[in-house]
């Protein structure tokens, strides 16, 4: 693809071999201060469009007009996402680890003057745990933190994605060193099978059985073995692969690099939606800085393996998260599903034996290499091994990015981690694994997430989307979005799935608009069934789930939409009336303002009120309702 | 301004006749003209050597691409999981009526796009709406209006 | 007569190649509980096609290649305990399973397909046979096309593409949206109107498309 | 030598569509006695096991002819070659008789009865396998540049990418330097000034390009030769002619804009169309002010109008650049589209261009300095202000240049003066390569950039070839074979092949036996059947096979049964949707297809007749828009209306024979002429068979065979376009009378010769055993006896002894 060389900080030497690279990382920690003030300033998605740059920028202003001394000048660092992004724009200070939230421009004269030069924390923008109250000063004792264990995420936060020498500095590429000098292909591939490693993408494929499978295809019939990472992160509510691609892109290349030494393959690709630009730019830095010092491309350190990347933009469409789409996408044609088996592992790429893993997958291995897949397999539960990155996201309070070794419980994560949920005691329910996931009721809180478990209870891992819901959340509602989702993204090319999801969909219509009946939901589950069974590929196949984990878990809020005609949570329009609560109604005509039917009266600082036979149920109102007198029944 | 010869080879040039990079090559097409105008649709095919119908099926599966003339302001409404709970959906309609236009198409004034997307990966700042690459975070009505109002 | 030559080359080495096979080439499976045999290379739906059993079909036809999509074929596929089913026109014949034609798995994914058909098909007397012919005769969904008779199969776009070699029509669109059309909807003048998408469409749809996809 | 023929008949049951509906059983007792070395029937032959079974017995039995009874040719025969290549079975080595669709499917019938039929049907498959003729293709040389002609923009490109692919070329233009070019560009693509940078770049290339040789255009004198090895001869002025060789010709022809209609407008100076505003643009002498293009014409069309409308977009452009004092604004009619985007909006804003619709119901209407419009917005009427109008310029005829190439390439003036070249609706493995070149906006009305786009497709569709040379791979199959021996050089078939198929020669050298160029023969036979002197053949679709398959089913044939003939696409198409489609029609037509209507000879017809046909039934394709062989279906036309004539020459009735024209997807139109035509015939006689009628049969046989018939009948083409008939004939009528006259004398001269035949007779046993009066013949044996087609064998009684020269 065209790549406008955007590439900065290009070392202008390659690296002659592995001795070079350690003594590379030698001369550049050399050349740091381990006690100079480092102030990191988050620029993840989140913290950017909460106005990151902007915090950088006046930092490096009034720091430049603070006019310090030489020696103490504190270097700023931009990094990808640090994963608290509810809490964002984020500022943290090293070595020290102070956590400053929440920071804006007007912070900034502030911080320089009561920290750099007094040395002083600035008390009002620190954390403050909403259990104890207390504020916390530094990084590693916030919960959010404390309970994490971050092996793939271990850098992002600490570098600067953009600057090569800083993953070299941290130790970055010291597992593709080690594989290629030390290890036989076959030796890695038993590691990571050892690791137990499995995909994260969603199946959770044990990843060292799939590269064994592809090998002895390759063998069966010689020519070039592909390696795919699959940045197409289209789940709804995930967003684990765009901080790895964006805040450690290099962790990608390297796993990448060292699964291609293992499977002999000489070109890889990285398929990346097009939503996440700032992953590709990051990713196409990287690839360039690697290049040029020789660690990818042409005898990459000197050891004469050959390998190089290509970084392919998604078009848009869910359905080419599944592998075989995902091949067809990346050889110019449509993106639809063909049948498995061949398995791509046999048949991929150009009919060649092709290897696609998620890319946190990949991320995971040059860990795996270099503290030995026992260290790994320690991590987590058997048959679950290593850590597991989730976005915790919806109905809670520390929303943001979560890395948990498997195993741990559902509650676990939302309490201690996500800090419970917003002005309510518990959560109603979790939704994983993304569109074709399911949903987890409250009671089954303890269930540990790990890929069979989670199975288990009908839901599945998936690629780590993870959504708190609370009581104001409709399950109904829910499943019904998920229908649609999927039926937007169905590729249609097999009939269960596209005229399924639309039949699927008819019914939840039914329900949400107070109709249908007992027997509707007799009929839907074995329209699911038939469509699970009768599917062309994953996305169909496990597109039912969303429907019977909510069928299964919360029948009774199914039968109020049917035969009560309510809608419990007070989601489905046509089964809610907004009112407005003449306690609460300040008059300020806001609400009669942003109507758009004209059908909220009132005279000004006296209570409105809403003429429920013309409102349409938008909820304008509800939103714009500076007091929240709006209540929705 | 409509295809010149020029641009296109400009794109052309950097792929070699193979029907693989049909999908490359429409989006560097898309990044110039800011949709994919008929002629350069066949030039692309003609050059790739694919057939048009399959440059058309290609343009027309996938969602980024645009075969009208686009606006001259961009709006995505994100409608991932965590921005649908936070009314997302009912941001997506106020636009509408706002605009008086359906999501996926352009103002007859050309002036604005709307369009929705699958989840912009910001789940922490739901709902949000992203204005020309720009994004707005747990962003409402109120604040839409206004960021409109400032683009007009 | 050099094509004879060659022939006569070939006739020998082929003649002992296939008598190899007459010794271990077959692939012994069951289809409805009767034992039949196979060669390496055929489908389910052949296999039984050439034993007389009957396996509905749509999207397929012998003069392109099989994709599996309409799912009106599908088998139940039982092998040492674990079943599975699946499209049997592009499922390979496999030795020592047992297959099932009719099953309640089979028929659940086959009715519920031929009603949805019913639904947006309601102009196709073909489908509507096919569908009494399997006990559907009424559909629970909404019509929103009662004009509407095309499955979207794509055996249309795939004769012009493998049959006729013109590729003047597409699938456009997807999912749901999914339509049968000449680029940009207009009437196709790549088309050379030798009528093979009239022939092979399953439904008759193409009666109806045929003059929006053609210029004349 | 030709290989013993060994053919296997495959029966397809095609699981009981066609097995319940035909006794197959009976199918083969009735084909005992015909020479197939191998018969079968299978429940499918098309999927992987009946394959398999066919190759096995390919193998076993040596069989190099295959005849599969199963369904239509047109979609399952590469099924059946792609699998049978390997064992060296060539493509017209497998012959398909559609027992489905023209049998089981649509008669209501026993299934015995209709075992005779599909007997019948298949025994006529194999007599013409019987003929098949092994041939070897031809391989090319392509060697030396490509001829780019016609003076189109297009040439150019295709010049330069050519050049940059290190293949030579020669173009052909009236402007020999970059400027030049550029200064006429107006004329035929308006509002292109603002590309003239880019496009200088790139004629500049062209023009100093090593491998590219710019010459002069001179008026061209002859185009010979074919794909590979072109030879062109060039008009010079001092009258001599120099000829230029080259493998491919690109033939770059645009369209001219003339002077734009704006008289009924007036405004003098202040009123201009666009070429004149571009020449004003070229000399910088821009009046200041408002100017105000309106796109008006709507009788160029739509096309005419958006590529007006573009022009003056970009014309805005230029002059808000180039000449700020002056305010363009665009008037278009609302109905056309404006590719414009959002940027484009934002330009014109900064820029201050103003873009107007106006509703197109209403023509607007010019005052002195205002322009008035209906807004479709309002309807409301506008006025804009103008010190400037500007109008487009009107599309003009195709350059002159054109009819020169005309005369002497594959391409056709379409009705609204679109040119258009042959090969545009034929499957593509009918032709061995693309090897026709025809780019331009003279192939409809289009913007500069599409037909860069073109001359760079023409220019790879060159190098394609030479690709393929270089790896020996641009080979030509020997479709049409022309017999040196039989051939007077008349030329007829060069004048009526539709796609180049067969050569030009130079003019003045006499009557030599034309080549064929293989690499443009679509097969469509037309020539064959036209051919005077019967020298030329189809391979493998030969007049010979067709007329042993008829003779075939015909003694088959019971006698109130008729013949059909289907066209290979309305009439095959549609015969065959009928069956789909669940249709019936009455069993006693045979249906033969063949490719055109157009290969039909007219012989053909007589020997059907002669052979018991009780009537014939032909189906194509309508003439002017879809014959795929542009006039093969009107040269049929004139056969059967020949056929007529004999007829009722030879007493018997004109009704006899009939044809119809249906569409692709008309098979409703199939039935009901097949019904109607039955109708007809149910209620004539089967033919008598007494001597008297077969003698006339004979004759009327003897006649199509005739030369000066065959020639009056090729010559005399009912082509749409031509007001002119053939000879100095000034209408119809006349035309026809001429031919029915020859026909007459014709008819009377074999049957003469048919009289003679068996013995000798003098003028009164002549006529007796005509059953003519004497006179009536005697005018006609001298000068018969001076051609020789009858002998003087001596006098008896005062009378001459005519006979055929046999003592």
């Amino acid at each position: 693809m065209a790549q406008e060389s955007i590439a900065r900080k290009i070392e202008e030497f390659r690296l002659p071999d592995a001795a070079a690279l350690a003594a590379y990382q030698a001369s550049i920690l050399e050349e740091r201060d381990p006690n100079r003030t480092v102030i990191i300033v988050c620029h993840g998605t989140g913290c950017i469009a909460n106005g990151s740059p902007k915090v950088a920028g006046a930092l490096r202003k009034s720091i430049a007009a603070a006019g310090l001394q030489a020696q103490v000048i504190p270097e700023i660092k931009t990094t990808g996402c640090h994963g608290f992004c509810s809490r964002g724009p984020l500022v943290i200070l090293q070595p020290s680890g102070l956590f400053y939230q929440k920071v804006k421009e007007s912070d900034v004269e502030e911080i320089v003057n009561t920290t750099l030069v007094e040395g002083k924390p600035v008390e009002r923008l620190l954390y403050t745990d909403p259990k104890t109250g207390e504020p916390i000063a530094h990084d590693h004792d916030i919960p959010f933190y404390k309970y994490q264990q971050r092996v793939v995420l271990r850098n992002i936060g600490k570098i600067d994605p953009t600057d090569i020498r800083d993953t070299i500095a941290v130790g970055g590429y010291q597992a593709l060193a080690k594989a290629l000098t030390t290890m036989t292909p076959d030796e890695v591939i038993t590691a990571v099978e050892k690791a137990g490693l499995r995909g994260r993408g969603g199946a959770g494929f044990l990843s060292g059985r799939k590269w064994r499978f592809a090998v002895e295809n390759a063998r069966k019939n010689p020519g070039p073995v592909y390696v795919v990472g699959n940045g197409d992160e289209g789940d709804p509510g995930a967003f684990m692969d765009r901080t790895l691609m964006e805040g450690d892109p290099h962790a990608v290349l390297e796993g990448m690099t060292i699964g291609a030494y293992a499977l002999g393959a000489h070109q890889g690709y990285i398929y990346v939606r097009l939503e996440y630009p700032l992953a590709i730019k990051h990713l196409s830095i990287a690839i360039e800085q690697a290049r040029n010092l020789g660690l990818l491309g042409e005898n990459i350190l000197g050891t004469g393996f050959n390998f190089d990347l290509q970084i392919n933009r998604g078009a848009g469409a869910f359905v080419c998260g599944e592998e075989t789409a995902l091949i067809a996408s990346l050889e110019g044609k449509v993106g639809e599903p063909v049948p498995r088996p061949p398995y791509p592992a046999e048949k991929g790429l150009r009919g060649r034996p092709t290897i696609i893993n998620n890319v946190e997958t990949w991320g995971n291995v040059p860990q795996i290499i270099e503290k030995g897949a026992k260290w790994y397999a320690g991590i987590g539960v058997p048959h679950s091994t290593g850590t597991k990155i989730f976005s915790l996201v919806g109905k809670v309070n520390n929303v943001g990015l979560v890395e948990v070794p498997m195993g741990i419980t559902l509650e676990r994560i939302i309490d201690e981690i996500g800090g419970g949920v917003p002005g309510q005691d518990r959560f109603k329910a979790v939704q994983t694994g993304g569109p074709s996931g399911g949903c987890i009721p409250y009671e089954l809180k303890d269930t540990p997430v790990d890929f069979d478990s989670l199975t288990k209870v009908g839901a599945m891992m998936g690629s780590g989307g993870m959504i708190v819901m609370d009581q104001r959340d409709c399950m109904v509602d829910v499943a019904r979005y998920f229908l649609h989702f999927l039926e937007e993204e169905s590729c249609g090319k097999c009939l269960p799935c596209r005229l399924g999801l639309k039949a699927m969909l008819e019914y939840m219509d039914r329900f949400a608009k107070g109709q249908g009946s007992p027997q509707d939901i007799d009929d839907l589950h074995s329209l699911a069934r038939a469509i699970m069974k009768g599917s062309l590929c994953a996305l169909g196949g496990t597109s039912p789930n969303p429907v019977l984990t909510t069928l299964k878990y919360f029948k009774d809020e199914y039968l109020a939409h049917a035969v009560d005609h309510k809608c419990p949570a007070g989601v489905c329009k046509d089964l809610i009336t907004y009112s407005i609560d003449p306690e609460l109604c300040n008059g300020c005509r806001v609400c009669a303002r942003s109507c758009p039917q004209g059908c909220i009266s009132g005279e000004k600082k006296k209570p409105h009120t809403i003429d429920t036979s013309a409102c349409i149920r938008c909820g304008m109102c509800m939103d714009e309702c500076p007091v929240g007198a709006v209540m929705v029944a | 301004m409509s295809v010149t010869f020029k641009a296109l080879e400009n794109i052309l040039e950097r792929y070699p006749p193979n029907s693989e990079h049909l999908i490359s090559a429409l989006q560097d097409v898309q990044a110039k003209f800011n949709y994919i105008p008929p002629e350069a649709m066949n030039a692309v095919c003609e050059h790739l050597g694919v057939p048009l119908s399959r440059g058309w099926a290609v343009a027309t599966f996938f969602k980024s691409f645009r075969l009208n003339p686009r606006g001259m302001h961009e709006i995505k409404v994100c409608l991932g999981t965590a921005c649908h709970l936070k009314g997302g959906a009912r941001l997506v309609e106020g636009l509408e009526r706002e605009l008086n236009v359906c999501r996926g198409h352009t103002t007859k004034d050309l002036s604005f796009d709307l369009d929705t997307v699958n989840c912009v990966g910001a789940c922490a700042l739901a709902p949000v709406v992203v204005v020309d690459d720009h994004y707005q975070p747990n962003t409402s009505h109120r604040k839409l209006r206004k960021v409109l109002k400032d683009l007009k | 007569m050099s094509a004879q030559k060659t022939k006569q080359g070939k006739k020998t080495k082929e003649g002992k190649k296939a008598k190899k096979e007459k010794d271990d080439g077959l692939i012994r499976f069951k289809i409805n509980g009767q034992p039949v045999q196979a060669r390496e290379g055929w489908t389910i739906l052949e296999t039984a096609r050439q034993n007389g059993v009957k396996i509905p079909t749509l999207c397929f036809h012998p003069a392109v290649e099989a994709i599996g999509s309409c799912r009106l074929c599908v088998v139940e596929i039982q092998q040492n305990g674990h079943t599975r089913v699946a499209a049997s026109c592009i499922t390979p014949v496999q030795g020592g399973v047992d297959v099932l034609t009719d099953s309640e798995e089979v028929q659940n994914v086959r009715r519920w397909v031929l009603e949805m058909l019913l639904a947006h098909c309601p102009a196709s007397h073909q489908i509507r046979e096919l569908a009494k012919e399997y006990g559907v005769t009424s559909t629970r969904f909404k019509t929103e096309h009662p004009e509407d008779a095309c499955p979207r199969c794509g055996l249309c776009v795939r004769a012009c593409d493998e049959i006729v070699g013109i590729r003047a029509i597409s699938l456009g669109n997807r999912g749901v949206f999914k339509e049968v059309t000449a680029p940009y909807h207009q009437r196709s003048v790549d088309c050379i109107r030798c009528g093979t998408c009239l022939y092979i469409c399953p439904t008759g749809a193409m009666e109806q498309l045929f003059p929006q996809v053609s210029a004349p | 030598m030709k290989p013993e023929n060994r053919i296997g008949i495959f029966l397809c049951e095609c699981g009981g569509k066609i097995g319940n509906r035909i006794d197959l059983p009976q199918v083969s007792e009735l084909l005992r006695y015909e020479p197939w070395e191998h018969l079968g029937v299978y429940p499918y032959p098309c999927l992987a096991p009946g394959l398999e079974a066919i190759k096995q017995d390919v193998q076993a039995k040596g069989l190099n002819r295959i005849l599969v009874g199963g369904c239509s040719s047109r979609v399952m025969k590469k099924r059946f070659t792609k699998a049978l290549a390997p064992l060296g079975v060539e493509r017209h080595q497998v012959e398909m008789i559609n027992l489905k669709d023209h049998v089981a499917a649509v008669h209501e019938a026993t299934p015995q009865e209709l075992a005779h039929k599909a007997a019948a049907l298949i025994a006529g498959g194999m007599a013409s396998l019987r003929l098949l003729e092994p041939f070897e293709p031809v391989s090319l040389t392509f060697e030396g540049p490509a001829l780019i002609m016609g003076g189109g923009f297009s040439g150019f490109i295709a010049a330069r990418e050519l050049a940059r692919h290190g293949m030579e070329s020669v173009l052909f233009s009236k402007a020999q330097s970059p400027e030049r070019v550029l200064d006429e560009l107006h004329w035929t693509f308006p509002g292109c000034r603002i590309f003239c940078g880019d496009l200088a770049d790139l004629l500049r290339e062209v023009f100093t390009h090593p491998r590219v040789k710019v010459m002069p255009d001179q008026p061209i004198d002859y185009i010979v030769g074919g794909v590979g090895d072109y030879h062109v001869g060039l008009k010079q002025p001092d009258g001599s002619v120099t000829e230029v060789a080259g493998a491919a010709i690109i033939t770059a022809l645009d369209r001219e804009y003339g002077p734009g209609n704006i008289d009924y407008i007036g405004g003098g100076e202040r009123v201009c169309d666009l070429l004149e505003l571009e020449e004003k643009l070229g000399a910088g002498d821009i009046s200041p002010g408002k100017m105000v293009f309106w796109v008006n014409s709507p009788q160029h069309g739509q096309a005419a109008q958006e590529l007006a409308a573009m022009a003056a977009w970009r014309d805005s452009l230029v002059l808000a650049r180039e000449h700020p004092q002056v305010q363009p604004m665009v008037v278009y009619p609302a109905n056309i589209t404006l590719p414009l985007s959002g940027n484009d909006l934002r330009e014109a804003r900064t820029q201050g261009i103003g873009l107007m619709s106006y509703a197109p119901e209403v023509h607007p209407v010019v005052q002195s300095g205002f322009l008035s419009f209906v807004s479709p917005g309002d309807n409301l009427e506008h006025e804009v202000e103008w010190d400037t109008l500007v109008v487009p310029g009107a599309p003009a005829d195709p350059v002159e240049k054109a009819q020169e190439l005309l005369r002497w390439l594959p391409i056709y003036p379409e009705n609204g003066g679109r040119l258009q070249k042959s090969h545009i609706k034929f499957w593509p493995d009918q032709i061995p390569d693309e090897s026709l070149f025809f780019t331009g906006s003279a192939g409809g009305v289009c913007d500069l950039n599409e037909v860069i786009q073109q001359g760079k497709k023409a220019a790879r569709g060159v190098l394609n070839l030479r690709e393929k040379a270089l790896q020996g791979k641009l080979v030509s199959p020997v479709v049409v074979h022309v017999d040196k021996d039989l051939c007077e050089g008349c030329g007829l078939c060069t004048e009526i092949c539709p796609c180049g198929g067969i050569e030009h020669v130079k003019p003045g050298s006499g009557p030599i036996a034309r080549e064929t160029d293989n690499h443009l023969c679509s097969g469509g036979g037309t020539c064959a059947a036209t051919c005077p002197y019967e020298a030329i053949k189809v391979l493998n679709n030969s007049t010979q096979q067709l007329e042993a398959r008829l003779k075939a089913i015909l003694s088959r044939m019971q006698e109130n049964e008729i013949l059909g003939f289907v066209c290979g696409w309305g009439g095959l198409a549609s015969a065959e949707q009928a069956a789909v489609k669940g249709l019936t029609y009455p069993k006693g037509i045979y249906l033969t297809p063949v490719n055109c209507l157009g290969s039909l000879d007219p012989f053909i017809l007589s020997m059907a007749f002669l052979n018991g046909a009780k009537g014939i039934m032909l189906a194509g394709c309508t003439p002017k828009h879809s014959c795929h062989y542009h006039y093969g279906v009107d040269h049929c036309w004139y056969r059967v209306n020949a056929m007529k004539k004999l007829l009722s020459l030879a007493g018997l009735e004109r009704r006899r024979i009939a044809i119809g024209y249906v569409e692709v997807n008309e098979p409703e139109s199939f039935v009901r002429m097949v019904e109607a035509n039955m109708d007809v015939l149910d209620k004539l006689p089967p033919l008598p068979q007494d001597d008297q009628t077969k003698a006339r049969l004979w004759a009327i046989h003897a006649t199509l065979h005739r030369p000066r018939v065959r020639w009056v009948l090729g010559t005399s083409l009912r082509r749409p376009t031509e007001k002119e008939f053939p000879g100095s004939q000034f209408n119809a009528v006349d035309a026809d009378e001429t031919m029915l006259e020859v026909l007459r004398e014709e008819f009377l001269a074999a049957r003469i010769i048919k009289a003679i035949s068996d013995q000798p007779l003098n003028p009164p046993g002549i006529a007796l055993t005509m059953g003519e009066p004497v006179k009536s013949i005697t005018p006609l044996l001298p000068d018969m006896a001076q051609e020789g087609r009858i002998k003087l064998q001596g006098w008896e009684g005062g009378y001459p002894i005519y006979g055929l020269g046999k003592k």
